[in-house]
């Protein structure tokens, strides 16, 4: 495998495999040039592990694409070096660079689904890169890939070759672009994102393979990312970028020990840890500026606590070497800042007392909800061809939701929680009668919302909203602020005419934003007031309930403190429930006063947070739970890797939903009997298990109450 | 209905069954002087049914009048003379006609032609619903005394029957045809047999071996005719001018100069072929006033219409009888556009602004087009707003024709040689072909009388006093003009092109000299 | 539907934000060479249509046999007719007709399929199924032939080529209307108007159909140009616009008999069908262009 | 497997649309106006004679019923006489149905091979001087009504240059030369003004295709542009242009009514001009209906077709 290297040993060996200096790439747009990427140096070394990260918009992706030249019009590189094994890239040929992508440097893009081409063989996807960079036979290039598939840990490879992309999972295509990365043995991986658009058990996975080929192959791996709690895991340094700036670069113990940047300071901060109890997260106002109109001082000075006259005025500050650790910050008060405390504030007393003595405010009981398989009213017809003979025809069923009962009490936050397409978002939309549900009793207030007729239900809607994940998407773009959140109060007789626009402007300054929003298009927010301007509208009709799906995945971490801090802020003062709905288990653990474990369109467990994230554990719930990356480079934890993948709901196992991946598995009874929901350790935490309440609880807790001083050891300067 | 009819109305038109088949591969056989050859002719209108008794369109004619014979024929002076008769006779009284039949005459499925068979094809239009059927009304008796003679007995003089005898309506078909409702495969007597034919594409026929007429003078000379039907005018005339055809007919007006000038080609017109009239509805307001009639003949400039549409290949006429012929009234001329008179009309009428009424005008023919818009622009003069409506031809006959449910449009009559079709088939309401609603008693008892006299003189005056009354009256036919039939041969084409009656084609004198 | 903000200030005075909008369209629709082409082109045809008489040098129905197919000249600068009539002035009156055709087919259409194709697309199951396989089912028949036949029935007038051309080119509507609703189903914000309790029709009417529009603008653009071919193909058919009317496609098909007589009677009106014809198809596709966030982001 | 359910949907779906185009097609001639009976006797018609056809040909039985017994007779293969030529309406319209089929592929596949290399092209060199020309050419393509073209095409073709035939039909069993000789005009005239639409699909399609993210890595595996074009991209971006081309297809037919009328090409299309003409209900009906129906198959094939070049429909990934 002699992989034409443009770069001989000897030079190689003397600096870093990778130096950028000044790297400058700007995009021509209608408004004016955007600097995407501006002044951008560090460097790489052999077989070490650079993360990089920040807020979306940043310019990650730039960088990366500007390093093997990948920027196309209206972007161009206007400036600097990439020094790769010795040589200027910047200085190749088209076709020079052409031998070292995916030879030298390889790349791993951000998301599985899109970047495999759906009409190619997964086989011809790995060998055309094999065949492309190396002089070997088609028969040759075959048997490589058909390795290169099992280093990645693709079972029967072998079969599998001729497969095409969509016949894989997620996370199985995921290995399927670490495997073309790897293929030509490169010196150098940029992966963008990895695993963003993965669920955290399989974020897991990957993030151990990538660990793993890294180690075995001795390459040097640039990883772009904005969970600090993956570069915790996976990276020796880290760089922080910010408005198209690298603001700092550390070696990863110093970065989290003692960050030199405000901003570090502030990222690490606003991520809501599980192991820690807060009140309030601690959060950065405002938003990253755009980038076509950047500040006329230090691009983070709007938003720094800690910003002085100086900062506001002559220019970005550049990026220095700061005290005598690895890192480097480009900020005026580097020196003088001393950042390594977090500024939240002391541990909290945890989330108030909830009175669960009288009647539920809501009530779901044996909730289910089938779905038609496939598009079309024929859509769930499916001719069956077992059996042989003649086919014969089947409706089809997607059980997005089989049996689900909990509650919500007045004031309550009770939180949904699984893995993409257990069933969340089906839950709240039939528990709120947006879908019919198939079966089932609601109660709200104790009336029964699935014997209600279609005028009744939509006088009640007043009662119960919604917020969902995509803020854009759920507000209309063709109406003003105004009239989207006036619109709820004149539908519900609340208020018309001036106390209507009076109140509109009182409830969007309540959520943060000025009264002057009520005449703007959504468009013209940012993702973070788009979502409150959402919550503004959910609130507009005073509502008892509000079921939010997934409100802050789609935001940065910064932005996502902030409404996270919000949501618990009106609560406290206007009593409200929430349905709380995510997937990332910090956010749950801080916002939940109980949480529901889903699996499969199934309650796996159910109970306050305190039981769930201790034992005795559902062995999914503890998977779950192991697998999160903390942004803590200090702290391991013993994860529990899922075998497989998700089955497929419409086809669900029998017995226990869970028993085709569980690590527990006791045997026949898994595989026969439906696990009942039964109360362990006391009547409000409900687990569905044959194990034992013992053999549920060999782990410690996830939680350390009120304790976080003690899990951050590395306070000692 | 009264009357049987000549020709129909117009080149289109039509319901009769047909037969298909492949065409047939060309074979050049050249076996002496003149024989052989393939005649590739453009037609214009494809050809419709396939049955003599019972189809109207010219188009079919054009094709049929070379299988079928009739027995007695129409020449070239309008004369009728015995034709698969060797001689007839006709009693004093005009009421006995005696036929004495050709010997020898094999029909095309080899058969030989009796009077049985003569008697049959008269007794199927006799019995059943064909064109010619109102004729058997004057008729008593029909008689085949022996093989050779066939006898019509009528009931009163009655001048038309001999005529109608001449075309096709009652040409002779062998017996077991005749018995047929439908002919699907035409069997005559004929120069020319039918080959094959593909509906609205094309039409195959081939030189009759065995015809009883067959001479070194007057053929039958060329081996295949080959009909393909290119619809239009402008794609037809093209395709010949690039060599593709022989032999076109249908040239537009406006191409005339082009073909004349074309090199090595024959340019051929026949006048007249039709009359083309524009048809008033007098049922209805405003045509059943004779003013607003009047005012209408008085603003347009027929001169002007004849040429915007003919380009000089045509005559206006006021009279429906064929120019040439005796029928003609040397007196009546149409009048000549006199806006102020018109204005009188319209005054004289009660409609002094004028009156709007819709022209309905069948699309496939462009002259017609052309000339309803000048005439629309004329009487626009005069506040008279006239709609024009292209419309099918089958919607003119279900519409115009039938339902009479029209105020103004244009048609036209193939040439009519006989007067008895121009003046009594259109105008006379026991007419087959009556449907402008223009009644007049004194103009039907003069076509009746008409239809029982035989001195041409005596019939002459009697048509000339219709055509007096047609013309005062202003009957809802108002006639614009006489054209052509026009045809392009290239240089190759030898002999006569057409047949007496200016509308159809007879292809046994014609060679191919290449 | 307009909140008090908006009505209290008036209907016709536009906020800031919307002068944005409007200010970024207009922009970003500027910078489209096709837009802005296809834009002056129709909005050249309709001046021409509007001022027509004014424009035209002669009258355009009385006939001049003495001055028939005259080839251009000074006082006939695209020559004359068959029958003596200036074509400049019956092609500059002909913009009349194609645009009536053209417009009006296209609003009947915009109006029934955007209705059809929104609901459809809202209300998704049994009522999407069916109308779209009625919709499926009516565009199986070429438009030219479906329109061929409907004009039989209807009889040959210009207002009768209006209806059945919206009938034609409905379902065309109809289809791209209801992917575009299907789209907007899936955004949230129709979730919060139901889950604010807002009836079907409401959120049809107001909600998703404005966000529907822009698709169906550059349908309805495109097909005006097919419409105006149709009406050419039909009145080369004689079911079309009728004589005298200076019909486009009337004189295309009086003047294909001409083509190398007097190639002029063919030519203009031929150059002028083109002329719209590419005229609105630049139009709808640069407005694709402008419109679709997709095709932005490519570009 | 998935593709047996594919495949079984599509013929649900196509099923549905057969029952609403049959209702179509019947309710657009039942309101002819126009006596059917007086068609076929002719205009020397007795009243008797017309309403004892009426009644025997079964109009004026209630519209409903004529329906269903005329989907019957579909049914059995059965779609009635034809007015104006007296022969079964399946027997001319299977004689003419392959002539059109035939101008209308040739169509195609002129426009296929004129539009997909370029649009390709003009993807490739967005809003450069190849782009700009393909949109001309293609804009050219579309601004003209197709008889036109076809009155260019012979203008310029055959009566000038003497290149070609001006028209007419020769069966290709027949004289195979003359046959593909005399296809050339039309087909051409018609592929030209289909090239547009089906380039502009390949253009937006390919765009679409070039923007996605296994493009870019593609590129980052240092695939060549050749490389990535060819393989990646118009593999990706033939699938929708699939159905346009099926769509194209169909609508050849509909362009062929009138372009077969300037070529005298006795096709479905001239036939179903005389028929409309003529009034031939039973004759338009067959003919609508049978156009119709290729529309509706050539979608099915594209479905196919689709679904064959596109493995998550061939494998199922699609539920
Ligand atoms: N093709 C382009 N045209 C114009 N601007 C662009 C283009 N690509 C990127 N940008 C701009 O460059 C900036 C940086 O984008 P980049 O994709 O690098 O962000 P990122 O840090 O990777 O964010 P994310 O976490 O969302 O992936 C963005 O603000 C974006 O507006
Ligand atoms: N309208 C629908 N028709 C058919 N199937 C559906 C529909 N909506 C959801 N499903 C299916 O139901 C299952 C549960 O979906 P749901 O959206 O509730 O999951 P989720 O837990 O919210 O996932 P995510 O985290 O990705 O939002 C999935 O398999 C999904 O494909
Ligand atoms: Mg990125
Ligand atoms: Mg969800």
């Amino acid at each position: 495998m002699s992989a034409p290297s443009t770069a001989t040993d000897g030079e190689a060996d003397d600096g870093p495999l990778l130096d950028v200096r000044g790297l400058r790439t700007e995009f021509r747009t209608e408004s004016g040039p955007i600097v995407a990427s501006n002044e951008v140096s560090f460097s790489l070394d052999r077989g070490e592990t650079m993360g990089l990260v920040g807020e979306s918009g940043a310019g990650k992706s730039v960088t990366a694409r500007s390093l093997m030249r990948l920027i196309d019009s209206p972007g161009e590189i206007t400036g600097g070096q990439v020094v790769f094994n010795g040589e200027d890239l910047l200085q190749k040929t088209e076709a020079e660079m052409r031998d070292i992508r995916g030879n030298r440097i390889a790349m791993i893009p951000q998301d599985p689904m899109s970047s495999l081409n759906p009409v190619m063989t997964v086989g011809e996807q790995i060998t055309e890169t094999i065949r492309r960079h190396q002089d070997v036979s088609k028969s040759e290039a075959r048997q490589l890939a058909v390795e290169s598939m099992d280093d990645v840990g693709i079972p029967d490879a072998e079969e599998r070759i001729d497969d095409y992309p969509h016949e894989f999972s997620g996370g199985m295509r995921q290995r399927v672009l670490v495997a073309i990365g790897f293929s030509c043995e490169p010196d150098l991986i940029i992966a963008d994102e990895p695993t963003t658009a993965l669920d955290v058990t399989t974020q897991a996975k990957i993030l151990d393979l990538l660990n793993e080929m890294q180690a075995r192959e001795g390459t040097a791996v640039l990883m772009i990312t904005h969970n600090l709690g993956v570069v915790a895991q996976t990276c020796d340094h880290v760089g922080v970028m910010y408005a198209g700036n690298l603001v700092e670069t550390a070696e990863l113990g110093d970065l989290f020990d003692r960050p030199r940047h405000p901003y570090t300071r502030s990222l690490i901060d606003s991520i809501p840890e599980v192991d820690t109890d807060y009140d309030e997260l601690p959060t950065l106002d405002g938003a990253m500026p755009d980038l076509g109109n950047l500040p006329s001082g230090c691009n983070f000075a709007p938003r720094c606590p800690h910003a002085t006259e100086a900062c506001r005025t002559g220019g970005d500050p550049s990026l220095d070497a700061v005290g005598d650790g690895s890192s480097r910050a480009a900020c005026l008060h580097a020196d003088d800042l001393d950042l390594s405390e977090s500024t939240v504030p002391e541990a909290g007393t945890g989330r108030r007392d909830i009175d669960r003595t009288g009647e539920p405010l809501f009530e779901v009981r044996n909730l289910k909800k089938y779905f038609d398989a496939g598009e079309g009213v024929f859509g769930n017809v499916h001719l069956s061809w077992e059996g042989g003979g003649l086919p014969t025809v089947e409706r089809r069923h997607v059980k997005a939701v089989d049996d689900v009962s909990f509650d919500v009490y007045p004031g309550e936050t009770v939180g949904l929680v699984g893995e993409s397409g257990c069933g969340k978002s089906t839950v709240a939309r039939t528990a709120l009668r947006l879908l019919e549900p198939t079966d089932g009793e609601v109660y709200f207030e104790g009336q029964p919302l699935h014997e209600l007729g279609s005028s009744e239900i939509r006088s009640l809607r007043r009662e119960m909203q919604m917020i969902f994940q995509d803020p854009q998407s759920s507000l209309n773009p063709r109406k003003t602020v105004g009239q989207i959140v006036g619109r709820a109060m004149e539908k519900h007789g609340i208020a018309t005419g001036e106390e209507k626009r009076e109140r509109v402007g009182d409830l969007l300054e309540r959520v943060g934003l000025s009264r002057a929003a009520a005449g703007k298009y959504p468009h013209e927010f940012s993702g973070g007031q788009q979502q409150r301007v959402a919550i503004a509208h959910a609130l507009a009709v005073e509502p008892k309930l509000i079921v939010c799906d997934e409100p802050v995945s789609a935001l940065d971490v910064s932005v996502q403190a902030q409404i996270l801090n919000l949501l618990n802020e009106i609560q406290e003062e206007e009593n409200i429930s929430f349905l709380f709905i995510s997937h990332n288990i910090g956010v749950i653990r801080h916002i939940c006063d109980r949480v529901a474990v889903m699996y499969l369109g199934k309650i796996a467990e159910f109970g306050s947070i305190e039981q769930v994230f201790s034992p005795p554990f559902h062995p999914y719930t503890e998977s779950l739970l192991s697998a999160v990356p903390h942004a803590n480079p200090d702290r391991e934890t013993d994860r529990i890797l899922l075998e497989g993948s998700v089955p497929s709901p419409i086809n669900p196992p029998s017995g226990c939903p869970f028993q085709t991946r569980c690590p527990k598995k006791i045997g026949d009874v898994c595989e026969q009997d439906l696990p009942e929901l039964e109360a362990v350790d006391g009547d409000d935490h409900y687990i569905s298990c044959h194990l034992s309440e013992a053999e549920m609880s060999q782990r410690d807790s996830f939680i350390t109450p009120s304790k976080r001083a003690e899990t951050r050891p590395a306070d000692s300067d | 209905t009264g009357g049987g009819a000549d020709d129909g109305t117009t080149e289109d038109s039509g319901s009769s069954g047909g037969s298909d088949g492949t065409e047939s591969t060309d074979t050049t056989t050249a076996s002496g002087g003149k024989q052989g050859g393939t005649l590739q002719w453009g037609g214009a209108v494809p050809v419709q049914g396939l049955d003599p008794h019972i189809d109207t369109s010219a188009a079919s004619k054009r094709v049929l009048e070379n299988i079928y014979e009739e027995v007695v024929a129409l020449q070239d002076d309008y004369s009728i003379q015995p034709h698969l008769a060797e001689s007839m006779e006709e009693s004093d009284d005009n009421t006995l006609l005696t036929f004495n039949l050709r010997e020898g005459v094999t029909f095309h499925n080899g058969t030989e032609m009796t009077s049985e068979d003569v008697l049959a094809s008269y007794e199927r239009v006799q019995n059943g619903d064909y064109l010619a059927t109102g004729f058997f009304d004057h008729v008593e008796e029909l008689r085949a005394p022996d093989d050779y003679t066939f006898e019509v007995q009528l009931t009163e003089p009655f001048a038309p029957f001999l005529a109608k005898m001449a075309t096709a309506e009652l040409s002779v078909m062998p017996a077991e045809n005749a018995e047929k409702d439908m002919v699907e495969e035409p069997i005559g007597t004929g120069p020319y047999k039918f080959e094959s034919r593909e509906i609205e594409t094309s039409f195959t026929m081939t030189r009759n071996e065995d015809y009883w007429g067959a001479s070194d003078e007057d053929g039958p000379f060329i081996d295949t005719i080959v009909k393909s039907e290119v619809p239009d005018p402008s794609v037809r005339l093209q395709s010949f001018l690039a060599d593709e055809y022989d032999f076109i007919n249908g040239i537009a007006p406006k191409d005339v100069s082009r073909v004349e000038q074309a090199p090595d080609v024959r340019f051929e017109k026949q006048f007249p072929k039709s009359l083309v009239y524009l048809g008033l509805n007098c049922d209805v307001a405003p045509f059943d006033d004779k003013d607003a009639r009047l005012a209408l003949d008085y603003a347009i400039d027929k001169e002007k219409v004849a040429e915007a549409a003919l380009y000089g290949t045509g005559q206006t006429t006021a009279t429906p009888a064929t120019p040439g012929s005796p029928w003609v009234n040397p007196d009546i001329e149409p009048r000549p556009r006199d806006l102020d008179k018109a204005q009188e009309h319209l005054d004289a009428a009660g409609m002094s602004d004028g009156y709007t009424a819709t022209f309905k005008i069948p699309q496939s023919y462009p002259t017609q087009v052309q000339a309803a818009e000048v005439i629309a622009a004329d009487a626009a003069e005069v506040g008279i707003n006239l709609e024009i409506q292209q419309i099918t031809w089958s919607t003119w006959l279900s519409d115009v024709y039938s339902n009479r449910d029209f105020q103004a449009t244009t048609s036209s009559y193939l040439a009519l040689w006989y007067p008895d079709v121009s003046f009594y088939k259109f105008l006379h309401p026991n007419g087959a072909f009556f449907f402008t609603n223009w009644v007049n008693e004194d103009y039907n008892a003069l076509v009746e009388e008409a239809r029982t006299i035989y001195d041409e003189q005596e019939r002459a005056e009697l048509y000339h006093q219709a055509t007096e009354i047609l013309h005062e009256d202003r009957a809802g036919h108002l006639f614009l003009w006489w054209q052509p039939s026009l045809y392009g041969a290239g240089s190759q084409y030898k002999g006569d092109i057409g047949a007496p009656d200016g509308s159809t084609l007879q292809f046994a004198d014609n060679w191919l000299d290449r | 539907m307009a909140t008090e903000q908006e009505t209290d200030r008036g209907r016709f005075t536009i906020t800031q934000s919307q002068r944005d909008r409007i200010a970024r369209f207009v922009r970003k629709f500027r910078s489209n060479t096709k837009a802005m082409l296809g834009f002056s082109i129709v909005v050249m045809l309709v001046l021409v249509a509007v001022f027509a008489p004014l424009i035209a040098p002669y009258p355009i129905e009385q006939t001049n046999i003495e001055d028939r197919s005259q080839a251009p000249s000074v006082e006939h600068p695209f020559g004359t007719d068959d029958l003596g009539r200036d074509i400049f002035s019956r092609v500059v009156m002909g913009s009349r007709i194609s645009l009536y055709v053209g417009f009006g087919a296209i609003s009947g259409a915009l109006v029934v399929g955007a209705v059809v194709g929104v609901v459809a697309g809202y209300a998704g199951g049994l009522t999407d199924e069916i109308l779209m396989r009625v919709m499926d089912a009516a565009m199986a028949f070429p438009p030219v032939l479906l329109a061929l036949t409907l004009l039989v029935v209807l009889g040959p007038e210009l207002s009768n080529v209006i209806i059945a051309l919206a009938f034609v080119y409905t379902p065309y509507i109809a289809r791209v209307s209801r992917s575009a609703a299907l789209a907007e189903r899936n955004e949230a914000y129709v979730e919060a108007a139901i889950a604010r309790g807002e009836s079907d029709s409401r959120i049809v009417f107001s909600e998703v159909f404005p966000n529907c529009m822009a698709p169906m603008l550059v349908q309805g653009s495109l097909n005006v140009s097919f419409a105006i071919l149709a009406e050419a193909s039909l009145s080369f058919l004689g079911l079309g616009a009728q004589p005298p009317r200076p019909s486009w496609g009337l004189m295309i098909n009086t003047g294909r008999g001409f083509m190398e007589t007097a190639p002029w009677m063919l030519l203009f009106p031929a150059l002028a069908i083109g002329i719209a014809v590419v005229g609105f198809n630049m139009l709808g596709d640069g407005l694709r262009d402008v419109l679709d966030p997709k095709v932005e982001a490519i570009e | 497997m998935s593709m047996y359910n594919y495949v079984f949907r599509r013929v649900g779906f196509m099923a549905v649309t057969l029952f609403f185009v049959t209702l179509i097609a019947f309710a657009v001639t039942n309101i002819l106006p126009g006596d059917v009976a007086l068609l076929i006797l002719g205009p020397n018609a007795t009243d008797q004679s017309l309403e004892a056809l009426q009644t025997q040909l079964g109009l004026n039985r209630p519209l409903y019923v004529q329906y269903i017994d005329w989907v019957i007779g579909l049914l059995q293969g059965n779609m009635g006489e034809s007015l104006r030529f007296g022969e079964p309406v399946a027997r001319l319209i299977a004689e003419r149905l392959p002539r059109s089929m035939m101008l209308a592929v040739a169509a195609t596949l002129v426009a296929v091979v004129l539009s997909v290399p370029l649009g390709v092209y003009a993807a490739v060199n967005q809003n450069e001087a190849p782009d700009v020309s393909a949109s001309m050419f293609a804009f050219v393509g579309i601004s003209m009504p197709i008889f036109l073209w076809g009155l260019v095409f012979i203008l310029v073709f055959a009566v000038w240059l003497n290149l070609f035939p001006t028209g007419g039909y020769v069966s290709p069993s027949e004289d195979l030369v003359g046959s593909l000789t005399r296809l050339v005009l039309p087909a051409g005239a018609m592929g030209f003004a289909l090239t547009a639409y089906i380039m502009r699909m390949t253009r937006s399609s390919m765009l679409e295709v070039l923007s996605e993210e296994y493009i870019n890595l593609a590129r980052a595996k240092g695939m060549s542009q050749r490389v990535i074009v060819l393989r990646h991209a118009l593999k990706n971006a033939i699938i929708p242009v699939i159905t346009v081309i099926a769509f194209q297809f169909s609508y050849a037919f509909g362009g062929v009514v009138v372009l077969e009328e300037v070529f005298f090409w006795p096709g479905i299309g001239r036939l179903t001009l005389t028929a409309i003409q003529s009034r031939d209900i039973p004759l338009i009906q067959g003919c609508i209906l049978v156009v119709a129906l290729i529309y509706m198959f050539s979608n099915f094939a594209a479905d196919l077709l689709y679904a064959y070049f596109d493995p998550r429909i061939r494998y199922g990934g699609d539920d």
